[in-house]
């Protein structure tokens, strides 16, 4: 009998007409392992299969854009032969189920996007949102969650300048935890993913492979009910400190001319970094998968491909470079294991002790993933309230008050205080302004960065939302005094198949192309979390925005605090 | 009344702090140690005589509290 | 002047003071490798902040183990003189250079800010060039910074004039809300007897230019230079 | 063969994480906690297979590493 029974082919997330292509592409009745493979690729969280489409509508492009989306993280050049390199990246499932370390593997996640492109991460941002502050969950999702992402990003030695948090009542059964790192590298020394020669060597660094997180992606790509809050999916557990050794590692290698190509391995661990790399370089892969550095006793091919382990990296080197490469990952004390090589076959071959477990196309599986067009509405626009319809309820200084202890205009020190935020000696504006600064080492240079949305906004009007939140990030910039270069955005949204919900999706990607391309302002990369409801509700739509701007001379940079008495304050703008 | 809860992760959960401490004996020369794994002790002094009524008191502790059912198991020993 | 920067797997602020070292005294620091066992010819010895071995198990203490540590205890007790910023604080502890223990802080939460200090010697070779009771701003980064000692020894520390730095308010008052982490009698930063190790939980690495918004660490370092040039 | 170690604080040493989780217990509405203290708990993995030298072994690991002799009493339980 078959091990493909139509249960499985279900618990593995795959629809009807997506387990017909699967037959098509393989040609035969796949096994466990490939139908695996096949569920974290087309799952939403690696395929983008909803949003695709939309995202491909967005600005990309400028003079100054290394990298535009596609790769591990965006890259820009900020002049004198330097590129900032940046992304921001949801964790928001794993984090509510288990804050810590939800939101610790996050961080880790996003810097190992950046230190993979050959940059050393030199700020984190993160954008929260919360339940409703009385909601029973909300305090311990908030510890948690904070003290995961200082856990992480203070082991690592990387500054956490900005982010934002907010709270409403949406959330409070699915939160959010928007992890965002800004990594600085020289531009003829950037790093790609795109494997090329055939018989060179792939070589696999970081942590031993355990069974954390198998499934994750596919976690991450569906909703909620009560029931998984007790089904309770393994959750990875991260290691900020051998990633530190991993960062250090990286970089030390990278220094040297021995990477061909290079990727971490993060949802859908070896399975998407593998065919990631095979498929952008249009090569065949041959892993030998028993060589994979094994935290436990009796693993199955099915779990090496899928296992979401931490703080792992594969790469591709030049060929007879293995033993020097290994021997800086002996003194990082770090695992090193030649796990196959590259072939001409254009197939991704799984041996396991010399017989073959797994056999796929590269292709068809990795480009050729299902794309939709999902059916959307537009969300029908809102009456003008005239402020003279408003009712005045209580005294201005009243209401100034209320405003001001509200939980969403409350001061963030509590959450930023638990960051270590100075490590590098180069944070020159600090967490608490519009935008944070922080030095380019050894220069005058300086990135200001900020993440931006105002999810009620975007609720209202998606496209205006979209459009605000883009413009509210590139006035946190130049109110530092950068000029605003390049932004990653996260587009956390609830349940694609819901016309009225991917409408949403549709609205905010138009109205944040509109603003990008008359801000001069490009998409360099980004990350899509669908899904985000708890019992049939929605969140609120929640496009972040990450910005990055550049000021030429960090001396003549503008902070917040209002420097004497005397001084004229002056509105500017509409 | 005491209780004494240990916490330990669960099966299959990395252990990092283990790990890190598993390598460090081996840098000081402890050759014959295969694995280490780290977990907390937690000591409750309890007032009350009932056993049974502290054991189910503590459960829910731990539930609630003391350890994180995700990925940590927990083990009640109550000492009258 | 030539000082050595001891690198733990997970220190995080070498970067930082070797800058630092470099900006106040004219020569790069030698950086040294944990699995080092002898040490360069050097005026100081700098044990940085971060989280070496990740801090897992008790802060500090894996990295007292570390092969080059023999070397470092060596050269401290035969007078090199020993400075340990945070994790190096928690370092020179565990390896015994220093008495007392840092745990966990009473809130259980990392704290990073900048924190007031009150100077309460400078007759050390590390706070000659600030006034005694002068009130000093350095940020703190730390989770485990709560010093604890028994009555007795924090009764000797006082009365050898080991204590060297204590958390106050911007008035100087050693007040209990001042004391950020739940240390006894507020310490910061204490002194061996020979008043040539230094442990201190602040980072004076990172307030050493104007740009920082404060240039107090940088007299630590000026003071050291004046010391020992 | 296993050692189980439990490391805890002395008497006298002010344990803020055991005082934070009697603070939570409280807050949480459990009314019969008296006090709580935290501990860590060590499982090694031996090999080898004689009681008394594994017992030495692990005093040393103990005293050169997994306890803080200043702070902190060890209890060491050698499970053949
Ligand atoms: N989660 C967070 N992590 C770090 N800093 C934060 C976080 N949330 C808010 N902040 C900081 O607090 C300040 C105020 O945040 P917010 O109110 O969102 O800013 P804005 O004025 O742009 O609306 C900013 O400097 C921001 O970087």
């Amino acid at each position: 009998m078959s091990e493909i029974t139509p249960d499985v082919i279900k618990s593995h997330g795959l629809t009807d007409d997506e387990y017909k292509l699967v037959l098509d592409i393989m040609g035969r009745e796949p096994n466990l392992t490939e139908l695996g493979i096949f569920s974290v690729m087309w799952s939403e969280h690696c395929s983008y299969k909803s949003s695709k489409k939309w995202l491909k509508t967005l600005p990309t492009k400028a003079p100054w854009v290394i990298q535009g989306p596609g790769e591990n993280a965006g890259v820009i050049d900020i002049g004198d032969g330097q590129a900032a390199i940046f992304k921001m990246e949801s964790h928001n499932h794993p984090s509510f189920i288990e804050p810590y370390q939800g939101a610790a593997t996050g961080v880790g996640g996003i810097m190992r996007d950046v230190f993979t492109m050959g940059a050393r991460p030199i700020a984190n941002l993160n954008a929260l949102r919360f339940g409703a502050p009385e909601h029973p969950k909300t305090r311990h999702l908030l510890s948690g969650v904070v003290e995961g992402i200082g856990g992480y990003g203070n082991c690592m030695g990387v500054p956490t300048v900005g982010g934002e948090t907010n709270f409403h009542p949406s959330y409070n059964g699915n939160i959010l935890v928007n992890a965002m790192t800004v990594g600085l590298a020289d531009t003829n020394n950037i790093f790609y993913s795109a494997a090329a020669g055939i018989g060179n060597p792939v070589v696999y660094v970081g942590s031993k492979t355990g069974r954390d997180g198998i499934h994750g992606a596919t976690m991450a790509s569906a909703e909620f009910d009560d029931a998984s809050a007790d089904k309770r999916p393994t959750v990875q557990v991260g290691d900020p400190f051998t990633e530190k050794l991993l960062l250090e590692a990286c970089l030390e290698l990278m220094a040297t001319d021995m990477i061909v190509a290079i990727q971490d391995m993060g949802a859908a661990g070896l399975t998407s970094s593998s065919f990631e790399m095979a498929s952008k370089g249009g090569v065949g892969v041959e892993l030998w998968l028993d060589k994979v550095p094994m935290r436990e006793e009796g693993m199955t091919p099915y779990e090496l491909m899928l296992s979401e382990s931490q703080e792992r990296m594969l790469m591709v080197l030049k060929p007879g470079c293995e033993e020097a490469a290994k021997a800086i990952f002996d003194k990082w004390e770090l695992d090193f294991a030649v796990i196959g090589k590259l072939t001409d076959s254009k197939r991704m071959t799984l041996m396991w002790h010399g017989d073959v477990a797994g056999d796929l196309p590269i292709d068809p599986l990795a480009e050729a993933s299902p794309e939709y067009d999902r059916p959307w509405e537009e969300t029908p626009k809102q009456d003008r309230i005239s402020a003279d319809s408003i009712e005045q309820k209580m005294p201005h200084s009243e209401a100034l008050k209320t405003l001001m202890g509200s939980a969403d205009l409350s001061s963030r020190r509590w959450i930023w205080e638990q960051y270590d935020h100075m490590v590098m000696a180069d944070t020159v504006v600090r967490p608490g302004g519009d935008a944070a600064v922080v030095r380019v080492h050894d220069t005058r240079k300086g990135l200001a960065v900020t993440t931006d949305c105002t999810p009620r906004y975007v609720k209202a009007d998606p496209v205006q939302g979209g459009m605000q939140a883009v413009a509210e990030a590139y006035r946190n910039l130049t109110a530092v005094g950068a000029t605003p270069l390049a932004i990653t955005d996260n587009m956390n949204f609830g349940n694609p198949e819901r016309p009225r919900i991917m409408g949403q999706f549709v609205g905010a990607c138009k109205g944040i192309a509109e603003a990008c391309i008359a801000l001069d302002f490009p998409v360099v990369s980004g990350n899509v979390s669908l899904y985000n409801e708890t019992n049939g509700e929605g969140i609120l739509p929640t496009p972040a925005i990450g910005g990055v701007g550049m000021l030429p001379d960090v001396g003549r940079m503008a902070t917040i605090a209002l420097k004497r008495k005397d001084s004229v304050l002056v509105m500017l703008g509409s | 009344m005491k209780a004494r809860v240990h916490v330990t992760l669960k099966n299959g959960v990395l252990d990092p702090q283990g790990k890190a401490v598993h390598h460090a004996l081996q840098g000081l020369g402890f050759a014959g140690v295969e694995d280490v794994r780290q977990g907390k002790f937690i000591e409750l002094e309890l007032d009350g005589t009932d056993v049974e009524k502290a054991r189910n008191d503590v459960t829910e502790m731990c539930e609630k509290l003391l350890a994180n059912t995700v990925i940590e198991n927990y083990d009640i020993d109550i000492v009258a | 002047m030539k000082a050595a920067v001891i690198v733990f797997p997970g220190s995080n602020c070498d970067r930082d003071v070797q800058v630092a070292l470099q900006n106040r005294m004219g020569t790069a620091p030698h950086m040294v490798w944990h699995r080092e066992t002898t040490l360069p010819k050097t005026d100081l010895i700098v044990l940085p902040g971060g989280f070496s071995y990740g801090d897992y198990l008790r802060c500090g203490a894996m990295a007292a183990n570390s092969p080059i540590m023999r070397a470092v205890i060596a050269a401290a007790q035969a007078g090199t003189p020993v400075l340990g910023i945070c994790n190096g604080f928690q370092i020179l502890i565990e390896a015994g250079l220093l008495p007392g223990a840092l745990m966990r802080n009473r809130n259980l939460k990392f704290i990073c800010k900048d924190v007031h200090l009150r100077v309460e010697t400078t007759d050390s070779i590390f706070t000659n060039r600030f006034n005694n009771g002068e009130i000093i701003k350095i940020p703190v980064a730390h989770h485990d910074g709560n010093y604890f000692a028994d009555d007795e020894t924090v009764k000797r520390l006082k009365g050898e004039g080991q204590i060297v730095l204590r958390y106050c308010d911007n008035e100087g008052e050693t007040t209990d809300v001042a004391n950020i982490n739940g240390s006894a009698s507020n310490i910061a930063g204490i002194i061996n007897e020979e008043r040539r190790i230094f442990g201190l939980m602040p980072h004076p690495e990172r307030v050493i230019e104007p740009l920082h918004r404060g240039t107090h660490g940088a007299m630590i370092f000026d003071s050291l230079m004046e010391a020992l040039a």
